[in-house]
């Protein structure tokens, strides 16, 4: 038999496969959704849900699509309020991962989802801050997914909704935050990971297939790749057909992708 | 005490031009049907604060209700942009529209503090982002025992606070359960309070002694509107209208399909559609 | 991810001499056992947290447990006065006991800091009062926005939270319903996490999507103690013993009755005999 | 029929007059929670019933023993934790009616119930501030009751555990508190109201069957009474019978006074 999987299975795919059966993980919708719930239905299922809606340990047996869904209030341990959410549990340090995307990203992992252009006149006015700002320092790490163009992977962000590793080296740590930040940036085509000392986002994997000038050509500043680079395991076989049972379910119940 | 009273009468009662409004619902009761009533009563110079300005005010904005906006994230939930929302901010349609930006930590901070009393809401965050740079209502504050600097932004405390519960009893005492958002807080930082219930009924039921009640006294008025959360969703009640979301942003892309859309679902209609809404995706409770 | 054991085996694991210690319950859910537990283990040094000494930290400080106490209401609730917590204080039996005396108020809102993982709470109060001129823990914070200057303690961050509650799920996922207190805060601004529960159940069974659930994550060691708040109550459980807490004021008043009743009572016991007390006041669930 | 009754059932039946349908009222336990349930059940069906422990428009049939009883929670509306009690209910200016007692007054209504002699060596230790301090300043209005006696009535507070109306005149103001303070202070002689403008206490009742010379002789500070001094009205049978047959059943249900 062939395997054969789109870019976004693979994204999808490795997210989940760095989750652990004992992370307690910040979810947000879409692919990092699909991914918390691959995992928890593959290698982690023992893996704890939360998303920021309230929703604690949720399981939901569909993706939703939205952060409040029914159903992941109807599958969840329990179900608190959005202050409650922020306070005690995403600033109380509660979760060990969370999931960001980003509309513009820079080396360092800082990203943008406010505007394109000046902010007072924007060309593009895109959804703002939401929770990101704040999952970026509480939670332990964080996962960034995002597929490579040079509109997106820029040299200078327009505006800094959320702050990764700042200038690098040790600028988190100067801020006062002690959590690690970005430690993973999964693209369609490879992943970066942050160097030790610069901080800088550095390609540690290529997915099969992929050439380096690919990577190159899809980011906005001179890559870096680090001293050994893996080529990312291909989806398996379970991998792939628990996602697209997954994906069929929620098309099933939602009449929509999910 | 809360008045139980029509859709029509008690938007009329509670919300006036000008005023300082938050309708609230994370993602879970969304009062639809209040800012569709809000909408044909013709309000104008409102300030809209909302975590999420979602379907509801990308609808309100859209009509010109709105001087300004009071916001953490503007975008239409799973589905991509809110269009009029956009419109408003890149070209000024139909005018100039003020932004008042938050993360949504600032927001739940500030809505809390507001329903505390307080005047201020203190939290971690904030750090090394440029909203900052462009909202001078986000400072900072020194802990006074650790010197420690945190970020410090107003209480929110709202004119008018708009919300969809799932039922009231006679007296006017309201449930809320399943996702709660920050509606509880959103109420009890308001001078007004209008809420929308799926149906009055004589006693609240059997409930956990934890329930999330407000009292009579802590609510305005209340209007009955079946299915008034509609495409949101009310928990035990129906499923969220996810098709809708979707297809909104075919509507709401184009300004003429909006006007014509608004126009034909919501000037010239009542509260009373949001019923057929809930009957066709009813859930069992 | 919260390990069930024995009772000795959970105190044991969590509380060490000389740790701050928070055993916290508000009139419900007061976790006896374990501070009888943690009397036989011969535990010394601590700090005792708790907004109200009650008789659970009257037998404490009385046996010697404690260093220090903070705290901010130390009377028999109802009935009059704390024996051995004013005779540690009037005169220093069994031996001198430190104070940081706050406010009800102060206490819940720095538990919600230490839960809120803030360094400090802010709220208004303290005004015109003497506590602040014992208290260097009470400070002031201007508001970054109005000027106005409000009251400011550090957040409460025990080593060590111990509360009972309802029932736990094999996996550790523990349930409060009733009167909460400040339970689950005190819980998650602690570092170690001891549950007392009535009884280990395999699911929570039905409940509000809202019910106060403590997930198995945030506790650290779970015990089943049968009756182990007497003679506080476990709503749905058992009642309250008010004739004890009558009794008791007899029972402290006098040094050598209260050392011979907690020689026979707690010293000679194990948390076996909290069962026939639950048998004895049990309530229709 | 003759009517007798007791100094408790006096302040109480007085307690109880002074509230309305309307309040909302913050109850300790003892006497105010006695009257608070009196008038629940006489002239003032609707008043809400808050107790610290958090449980919300509560309506026991017998008296608790502590303010956090379970009966108390079994027939509330609903029951909140106690940092939500603090934070959004009374801080939140929910309440228009607080009671508190002392164990020491002076003529400006200020409380002590901390120590009897030095904070560092007490003669006597009593409980301390539990709710009273912020429960002075955000209430409404608050009502006093304390059985008078020149130990208890005094010059000069050994410790200001709660801050009343201060010094007198607008000192609350000056301090930035909007709420009225002590309006009422009711005792097993007579009732005391602020003067409009010192705000020193003012005997403006007095009960059945008492003289003022008791009342000066039971006061460690010069007593003023009002231009017009009242006479308390009696108990009526209505209100004496419903406090006993509440006090009865309380009786049963604990064993227990209440």
């Amino acid at each position: 038999m062939t395997l054969a999987w789109t870019a976004t299975e693979m994204m999808t795919v490795v997210s989940a496969r760095a989750l652990r059966s004992t992370d307690v993980c910040f979810v947000g919708i879409g692919l990092p959704s699909a991914a918390c719930n691959l995992a928890r239905l593959t290698h982690a299922p023992d893996i704890t849900l939360i998303y920021e809606s309230g929703t604690i340990a949720t399981r939901p047996s569909v993706l939703p699509l939205s952060i409040g869904d029914g159903e992941l209030c109807d599958t969840a341990l329990t179900t608190v309020s959005v202050p409650e959410m922020f306070r005690y549990w995403l600033q109380g340090g509660r979760i060990t991962v969370g999931f960001l995307p980003g509309a513009q990203i820079d080396r360092f992992a800082n990203l943008n989802t406010t505007v394109i252009g000046p902010y007072d006149a924007p060309a593009t006015r895109l959804p703002g801050s939401g929770g990101a700002p704040e999952i970026m320092t509480h939670c332990g790490e964080i996962f960034v997914t995002m597929k490579q163009s040079r509109r997106s992977f820029v040299q200078k962000l327009d505006f800094v909704t959320t702050f990764g590793h700042g200038e690098g080296g040790d600028h988190r740590a100067r801020l006062g935050i002690r959590t690690k930040g970005p430690t993973r940036l999964i693209t369609d085509l490879c992943v970066f990971e942050p160097d030790p000392e610069t901080k800088e986002m550095t390609v540690t994997s290529i997915h099969p297939g992929v050439e380096r000038a690919e990577i190159s050509d899809a980011t906005g500043w001179p890559v870096r790749f680090a001293d050994t680079v893996a080529e990312t395991a291909m989806p398996t076989e379970l991998e792939l057909a628990t996602l697209r049972d997954l994906h069929t379910r929620t098309r099933q119940a939602h009449g929509v992708g999910g | 005490m809360a008045h139980i009273m029509t859709l029509g009468a008690a938007v009329a009662a509670v919300l006036q031009d000008g005023d300082t409004v938050a309708i609230e619902g994370f993602t879970h009761l969304i009062p639809h049907a209040a800012a569709h009533e809000a909408i044909r009563q013709g309000r104008r110079d409102l300030t809209l604060v909302r975590m999420t300005p979602d379907i509801v005010y990308d609808q309100m904005i859209g009509m010109g209700c709105a001087r300004k906006l009071v916001f953490s994230w503007g975008g239409n939930p799973g589905v991509g942009s809110l269009h009029r929302f956009r419109d408003a901010i890149e070209n000024g349609w139909p005018h100039r529209l003020e932004l008042e930006e938050h993360a949504h930590a600032a927001m739940a901070n500030a809505y809390a503090a507001g329903a505390a009393n307080l005047p201020f809401a203190v939290f971690r965050g904030y750090l090394g982002v440029d909203l900052p740079k462009v909202n001078p209502n986000i400072r900072r504050v020194a802990c006074p025992f650790t010197g420690e600097e945190l970020a410090a932004v107003p209480a929110l405390r709202p004119d008018v606070t708009i919300i969809h519960a799932l039922r009231a009893d006679r007296d006017g005492n309201v449930l809320i359960e399943g996702i709660l958002g920050v509606q509880k807080e959103a109420v009890l930082a308001a001078k007004r309070v209008l809420v929308t219930v799926e149906e009055v009924v004589d006693d609240l039921g059997p409930r956990s002694p934890n329930a999330v009640v407000l009292p009579t006294w802590t609510v305005t008025a209340i209007a009955e509107v079946p299915g008034g959360a509609y495409p949101s969703y009310a928990q035990g009640y129906y499923a969220r209208d996810n098709a809708f979301y979707l297809g909104w942003d075919k509507i709401a892309r184009d300004r003429d399909t909006f006007l014509a859309w608004m126009k034909a679902n919501v000037l010239e209609q009542g509260p009373e559609v949001f019923a057929a809404h809930r009957a066709r995706l009813a859930v069992a409770a």
